[in-house]
């Protein structure tokens, strides 16, 4: 049986580790097959569990998290019959699939949406904590909004330093109306559980706000413009469908290769005008071409559009 | 109110025991109301911390990291001093650590753990010297202070790991790898010197002796130095001391810097000993579970090591539940929370039952 | 059992074969008392005796393991204060009941409120208070909080508690101890005030001649039992004090005339003021030789505990003092009680329970409270050699009958007396040059206050100097070779004590000279 | 600074205060009566789940709120059983019961809507409606009356206005009422309260169950007045803070509300001032995110004074040993 083993975020957080959940699920529901699954109380269980997975027979096994690298390159050499699966960071061993996304070619194309939808001249990021990842998304949204708008103002905040800034709600929500306050009128949340307040505060706002990872369109509807999709599912399908012994190395999840995307369903279709649609198709069909770079914050810690 | 008296072994065995066992009934029916088996439930826990080596090596791992902020909080409770900020002042003892392990290149182990000990301890001293000043010269209240430093330290580390410690491109806000010179001798290696066979999985390592002897430190300069009886003087009763000739002051600033020191090291486990680089959240609450941990082993250094090693029972036990079992990890927070509630505060339920026992047997 | 009432009827309150016991200690052996109606009954007896412990049962503080309480003849329960309060019954608690940050007028009707809101309460608690006041000579400001109050006015708060619950039987635990003699006196005064009311009276004191001053009948305790009770009539101090002790007690201090050697101390112009900007000491000024008592008489409150706490490096101070000719900074970093004890300054303190002793500490811990630095306890001058610690402890306890001796026994498990000589114990046996003693024999029995001075005289007469501050006078009169009499922080004069009398001082105490 | 961000900055504080003022409050009341309560976090978040649970059930968000304050109080009994009967150790309780606030918050969420330990999204009657006070858009365009009444003021959930309400009441009720009188005793010297014949314990356990349901309406408003559901650890620490605002304080009604708006206005302001150039340097985020609590240590270093707890708090009553 295939094996998922959560980040310390936990199994629902409402976006990463939640978007792993549901591709097992899915896997399941579809092939009726089991897997097992764990969650972590503390660093040291990385490789615990990576191990106790492994020993138990599980294959493949699927790790999520950029802060398992070390774990996997610490465990997989063990189990050279074991696959292990790993989601947003790469190790480049044998038995090892490195599954990486190019969040910032998703956040490119939901800023270009926003700055199309904006009509204030403000844009607004709402992120959990301030780390290369989530910056990534912010710069990515920002290219993505001055592509459409060069002189459209990007706010970007974030939630905290602890913890707790993935989980707060209640200050994703005040920070998010401090930003429509400043004229902000598209909130991006990329947060966590904390993103579920930045929604709310938009619709409570009527303004628009942009969901993160999963299709979060449904939650408010007409007021979600559009989620900025991480298809971790896909991965964990993928990973569990190719099962034992599948093939190694490192998967870009990129536009390309429809890692990530926007959103578009019965939720938002209204939202977004085929003209909107249109340019962000193009831009989409210039990055899968090469023709069209979105530069990612990780490279280098610095981003062009601010 | 007739109170017959409880013979000492009963009060420190059988009252905690039985506190223990009611906390794991009520776990046991919470568990079974979830639709699993409280008896597979009980089994897996304490075979999966106590059945193997590898099992002990993870319990006594999360125990040393516990022993450390558990004793921060007690020696500072010694002195009526409620240190809160054992997350933080835990988190700098992490950046103790990783500058002492990355800027300076050791050629050995041994010297490495001195200066990281010496890193760990003096920052996390350094961070909790400013609330300790601050209630000793301002009488600003520790525990806002701490709370207060926890928070600061969370934006402090993050600004260091994402901005000045984190190699350039890396996805990851953690430090780069120490150098292998700086890697901890695991307790594997250690009994295998005396010919002991022990599981190499478990990241528990020699900071566990460091740690053990802390306890035994910390009980000397408690009970056996002038320090530490200025500091219980202190704890007991202020204007008493100030009769004694001990300064207030002096002793807040003095046990705030131990304290701190005793938080901070616990980066040695967890930074240098098992990561063996500095992450983020590194210290993953353990300075909050300190607290209970002082607390429930009465602020004695041997009290804290056994409630240390309960803890680290649970968060084992807890670890190999969830792994093999349908149970939340949420659900193993609860059992603890259970532990702590019965253990530690609801042992007198326990223990007036038990002493009219005693008296019944003893009337007859 | 109907003579049995009839009988009873005449007594306020009758208790028969209380005992109780607080884990293993038997505070009240199967005690039986009567009490007569509008009578002043006095209970005496030594520390531990069980005294309080009968009383607070008697008040529903305790209960009783075993026994019967009669109240007016008829058996009463007393489950709790409350019952008690229903019954009669008020009781002044040697440890005060009070809160301390309240007012004198909401300690007074907590409790016993007339309603929900507290205004209309207070409004009428005020009225009732001034007509007691009064009746009952019971001053105080309704509007003081209790902690600003001096400890004679707080027991005034107490009393007036019990009568403002009109009370008919009024316990009083040790109400003197703390009271300068003429807080005493009036306090006599509105005793008999209230026995020609009716109320009945229960005296708790250690002062025998207070209990021939005001009592009708007394009875003695003696290690949780009853030993005796006496018409007062026809008794005399000296039964009642074998009585208490179970041997001959001397009552009065014997000592050869002072032989007074140099200068060992001296203090010129000290002042202090408080944080509130109060002059607590104006211009004090006085020498300490070896081999001389020298007695601080005076109200307190009236700078005398001051004074010993500046010069115990308890709070800093202006002004100049000399030690063994050396100069004594009074301020400044080197100003602590640490430092004084390096110049060989000890200090026994007023409040042994708050500054004296750390209550928790084992009674070896505190023989080295304070002398934690002497070589003796500190082998390598950071480390304690707690064997040595309770070897000296141990020494101490047999030189001083502190009992029991039990170095390991927490300090807070010792009575009053008992305390008393641990504190003294460990402070004369460093056989300091100054020894400064705030009120040694405050709520001691008569046989640790015979000890107690008779261990006084015996420092002095090896050569140091002792500074005595006691609110009894007839302890100044006895053990003082010189008095020194202080009103509102300044001397007012001094006085030799077989050439003064107990008016002479106490018209200084209160300023008139 | 410009008046509209001035304005907006209150409102959010309003709204950012409110659920510190409650727990604040809870808080002293419990300490004024002896109690020390560290399980402010902790039942400010059952209620929280308990609020947004019964409140998307029932459709009503007030039936969510009585189900929230049932469930604290219910917790804070606990702590009663605890530290007044039992006499435990009230740190150790209050630690237990955030512990298993958490944890068990989480497993029911979880196993009741499937939802990864959250509660589905409130809207409509589920949520609390914001209310405008009277006169509110009338007076919206006077000068310096219109932004305070209107901008900040108005607008916010009943709950708001009940906190600010709570704090003359507190205070009425502490020092006004024979209530108040005996449990501001019981905190001082319970013997003294014992003595004038009233109990101890049942003192102590109705400022207990004042505490929780205060605590209650806290996580009520958390999470259906300020967001609309219930997600894990969603008090964030507020509990603490709260904890920190009563010290503050000291255990003083009035005063707690200056220190939860306090609280309030530096966390808005870090919200709202996250990118500041000082003299051309550009703050990192962190700077930002550490200034409110930096503040309030200078505040309490620089400004108050040493504080001083109820004397009898923190210790059970043990009249005999
Ligand atoms: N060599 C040492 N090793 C360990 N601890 C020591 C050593 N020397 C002193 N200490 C401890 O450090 C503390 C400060 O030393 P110092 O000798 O100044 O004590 P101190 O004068 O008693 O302090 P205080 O004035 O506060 O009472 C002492 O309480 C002592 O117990
Ligand atoms: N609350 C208590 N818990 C345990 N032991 C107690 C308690 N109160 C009193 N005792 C013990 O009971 C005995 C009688 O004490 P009690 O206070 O009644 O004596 P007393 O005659 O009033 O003494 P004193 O003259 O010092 O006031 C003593 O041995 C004392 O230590
Ligand atoms: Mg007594
Ligand atoms: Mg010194």
């Amino acid at each position: 049986d295939p094996a998922l083993m959560f980040d310390l975020g936990g199994k629902f957080d409402k976006s990463f580790n939640e978007a792993a959940y549901n591709g097992a699920e899915r896997w399941r529901e579809e092939t009726g097959g089991s897997y097992r699954e764990i969650e972590m109380q503390a660093a040291a269980q990385r490789v615990q569990f990576a191990r106790r997975l492994a020993e138990a027979g599980s294959n493949p096994v699927v790790v999520m998290g950029f802060q398992n690298a070390p774990t996997l390159e610490e465990v997989a050499p063990d189990y050279p019959d074991t696959s292990f699966v790993l989601i947003d960071a790469v190790v480049d061993l044998p038995n090892v699939r490195s599954v990486i996304f190019a969040e910032h070619e998703g956040s490119y194309l939901v800023g270009m949406l926003a700055a199309m939808a904006n009509e204030t001249g403000t844009v607004s990021f709402v992120g959990g904590m301030e780390i290369p990842l989530i910056a990534a998304f912010a710069c990515g949204y920002a290219q993505g909004a001055k592509a459409v708008n060069p002189d459209i103002n990007v706010i970007v905040n974030y939630t905290g330093d602890t913890p707790a800034a993935w989980n707060d709600p209640v200050r994703g929500g005040e920070i998010a109306r401090a930003q429509i306050s400043q004229g902000s009128d598209v909130v991006f949340a990329a947060a966590g559980g904390t993103g579920l307040g930045v929604l709310q505060a938009a619709e409570d706002a009527g303004v628009f706000s942009i969901g993160v990872d999963s299709n979060q369109n449904y939650l408010h509807p007409g007021s979600v413009l559009t989620s900025m999709l991480k298809l971790v599912d896909q991965a964990v399908y993928d990973a569990f469908t190719d099962g034992p012994g599948l093939e190694t190395g490192v998967v870009q999840m990129n536009l390309a290769a429809g890692g990530v995307g926007y959103a578009l369903d019965e939720h938002n279709e209204h939202l977004i005008s085929d003209e909107m649609q249109e340019a962000v198709e193009a831009a989409k069909a210039a990055i899968i071409a090469g023709e069209l770079s979105v530069h990612d914050y990780r490279e280098d810690s610095a981003c062009p559009a601010f | 109110m007739s109170k017959g008296r409880i013979p000492h072994w009963a009060d420190v065995t059988l009252v905690p025991l039985t506190s223990v066992l009611l906390a794991f009934v009520i776990s046991a029916i919470l568990i079974w109301a979830i639709g699993e088996s409280p008896w597979a439930a009980v089994k897996l826990m304490v075979e999966g911390a106590f059945g193997s080596s590898y099992g002990w090596g993870y319990t006594l791992f999360y125990a040393t990291n516990f022993i450390f902020t558990g004793l921060a909080v007690a020696v500072a409770f010694q002195a009526r001093l409620f240190n809160i900020g054992g997350e933080g002042q835990a988190l700098l003892g992490g950046l103790g650590v990783a500058l002492v392990c990355l800027y300076i290149p050791w050629p050995h182990w041994s010297l490495a753990l001195i200066a990281a000990s010496l890193g760990a301890a003096v920052f996390g001293a350094a961070w909790a010297f400013i609330p300790g000043y601050l209630q000793a010269r301002r009488g600003s209240h520790i525990v806002i202070t701490t709370i207060m430093f926890n928070f600061i330290a969370a934006s402090l580390l993050g600004y260091f790991l994402v901005n000045v410690l984190r190699p350039q491109g890396a996805q990851d806000p953690s430090s780069p790898r120490f150098p292998a010179e700086t890697a901890l001798p695991k307790l594997h290696e250690i009994l295998g010197v005396f010919g002991i066979p022990f599981s190499t999985v478990p990241p528990v390592n020699i900071s566990l002796l460091v740690a053990v002897g802390m306890c035994f430190a910390v009980w000397f300069m408690l009970w056996r130095t002038r320090l530490g009886y200025q500091i219980r003087a202190f704890g007991e009763s202020e204007p008493a001391a100030e009769y004694a000739g001990i300064s207030p002051a002096r002793i807040t600033i003095y046990v705030m810097l131990i304290s701190g020191a005793l938080a901070g090291l616990m980066a040695v486990n967890s930074v240098m000993g098992e990561q063996q680089r500095l992450v983020l959240n590194a210290v993953e609450g353990a300075g909050f579970i300190g607290i209970a941990v002082a607390l429930m082993g009465r602020n004695h250094p041997f009290g804290v090591f056994l409630a240390a090693m309960l803890f680290g029972f649970l968060y084992q036990g807890g670890a190999e539940l969830a792994l093999w079992t349908g149970i939340p990890r949420e659900l193993i927070v609860v059992i603890q929370a259970l532990v702590i509630l019965f253990t530690g505060a609801l042992d007198n339920m326990v223990r007036i039952p038990i002493a009219r026992l005693f008296a019944m047997r003893g009337a007859r | 059992m109907r003579q049995d009432t009839a009988a009873s009827a005449s007594y306020a309150i009758e208790l028969r074969g209380i005992s109780k016991a607080f884990g293993p200690v038997q505070a009240n052996k199967d005690i039986s008392i009567r009490v007569r109606r509008g009578t002043i009954h006095g209970i005496v007896g030594e520390n531990g005796a069980g005294k309080s412990t009968l009383m607070s049962i008697l008040y529903g503080f305790y209960r009783a393991d075993s026994g019967e309480i009669l109240i007016n003849g008829h058996p009463t329960e007393i489950p709790d204060s409350l019952a008690a309060i229903r019954a009669g019954v008020g009781m002044v608690f040697q440890h005060f009941k009070l809160v301390e940050n309240f007012t004198v007028l909401e300690n007074v009707i907590l409790g016993a409120e007339a309603g929900g809101l507290l205004r209309p309460s207070l409004a009428k608690a005020r009225g009732l208070l001034k007509d007691l006041a009064r009746e009952f000579e019971l001053n105080v400001d309704p509007d003081a909080l209790i902690e600003n109050l001096s400890v004679g006015h707080q027991q005034r708060v107490e009393i007036l508690k019990a009568l403002y619950r009109e009370a008919d039987i009024l316990i009083l635990d040790e109400p003197t101890g703390v009271l300068t003699p003429s807080e005493a006196d009036h306090l006599f005064r509105i005793l008999r005030g209230l026995k020609e009311q009716g109320k009945t009276i229960i005296l708790i004191t250690h002062k025998l001649r207070e209990i021939m001053d005001v009592t009708d009948e007394v009875s003695v305790m003696r290690r949780g039992e009853m030993v005796a009770t006496r018409t007062t009539s026809e008794t005399s101090p000296t039964e009642l004090a074998e009585l208490m002790v179970g041997r001959k007690v001397l009552l009065r201090v014997e000592k050869t005339p002072a032989r007074p050697g140099e200068e060992v101390l001296r203090v010129d112009g000290l002042r202090l003021v408080d944080a509130q900007g109060v002059e607590r000491l104006r211009s004090i000024g006085f020498e300490l030789r070896a081999g001389e008592i020298v007695g601080i008489a005076g109200v307190a409150g009236n700078g005398q505990s001051e004074l010993l706490e500046v010069l115990a490096g308890l709070r800093p101070a202006e002004g100049q003092a000399w030690m063994n000719g050396q100069p004594l900074p009074l301020s400044g970093r080197d100003c602590d009680a640490q430092a004084r004890r390096a110049r060989r300054i000890a200090h026994v303190p007023e409040d042994r329970h708050r500054r004296g002793l750390v209550l928790n500490f084992h009674a070896w811990e505190n023989t080295a409270l304070g002398y934690h630095h002497d070589p003796l306890y500190n082998p390598h001058s950071w480390k304690m050699d707690n064997a040595a610690i309770i070897r000296d402890t141990q020494a101490k306890m047999d030189a001083f009958d502190v009992r029991p001796p039990d170095p390991h026994l927490k300090a807070s498990g010792f009575s009053g007396g008992n305390q008393q000589k641990l504190v003294l114990a460990r402070e004369i046996e460093h056989a300091p040059d100054v020894l400064l003693v705030g009120q040694p024999t405050r709520g001691v029995d008569i046989g640790a206050i015979e000890f107690i001075h008779q261990r006084l005289i015996k420092l002095r007469d090896s050569g140091s100097a002792i500074l005595l501050v006691s609110v009894e006078l007839d302890e100044i009169l006895s053990l003082s070779d010189r008095i020194i009499v202080m009103f509102d922080g300044k001397i007012m004069g001094e006085r030799l004590p077989d050439q003064t009398n107990a008016q002479e001082l106490g018209l200084m105490m209160a300023g008139m000279a | 600074m410009d008046m509209m961000v001035l304005v907006q900055v209150l409102e959010s504080t309003m709204r950012l205060a409110t659920p510190l003022l409650f727990a604040c409050l809870a808080g002293l009341i419990s300490e004024r009566a002896g109690v020390f309560d560290i399980g402010l976090e902790g039942k400010m978040l059952v209620a929280a789940f308990m609020a947004a649970s019964i409140a998307f059930v029932s459709g009503n968000v007030w039936i969510g709120v009585v189900a929230a304050v049932g469930v604290s109080v219910l917790m804070s009994l606990m702590h009663g059983l605890a530290s007044i009967t039992f006499r435990g150790n009230q740190l150790i309780s209050g630690v237990a019961i955030n512990f298993l606030a958490a944890g068990i918050t989480v497993v029911i969420a979880q196993n009741w809507f499937r939802q990864g330990g959250r509660t589905p999204s409130l809207s409509g009657n589920a949520r609390m409606a914001r209310i405008d006070l009277p006169f509110a858009e009338a007076l919206r365009d006077v000068p310096v009356i219109g932004p305070i009444y209107h901008g900040i003021l108005s607008g916010h959930a009943l709950l708001v206005y009940v906190a600010l309400l709570c704090v003359p009441l507190t205070w009425f009720m502490l020092f006004r009422t024979r209530f108040g009188l005996r449990l501001r005793a019981v905190g001082e010297n319970p013997a003294a309260v014992d003595t004038a014949g009233v109990s101890v314990v049942g003192l102590r356990y109705a400022a207990v169950a004042i505490c929780g349901v205060l605590c209650g309406l806290a996580g009520a408003y958390l999470s259906t007045g300020l967001s609309a559901g219930f997600v894990k650890d969603m008090t964030a620490g507020r509990g603490f803070i709260a904890l920190a605002a009563m010290i503050f304080a000291k255990w003083r009604p009035w005063h707690a509300l200056g220190a939860v708006f306090l609280f309030g206005l530096l966390e808005a302001v870090a919200n709202r001032f996250q990118n500041i150039d000082i003299l051309g340097v550009n703050l990192p985020v962190q700077a930002m995110q550490a200034l409110p609590y930096i503040l309030t240590v200078v505040i309490l270093a620089g400004f108050v004074g040493k504080a001083i707890p109820p004397r009898a708090g923190g210790a059970a009553y043990v009249k005999e040993h």
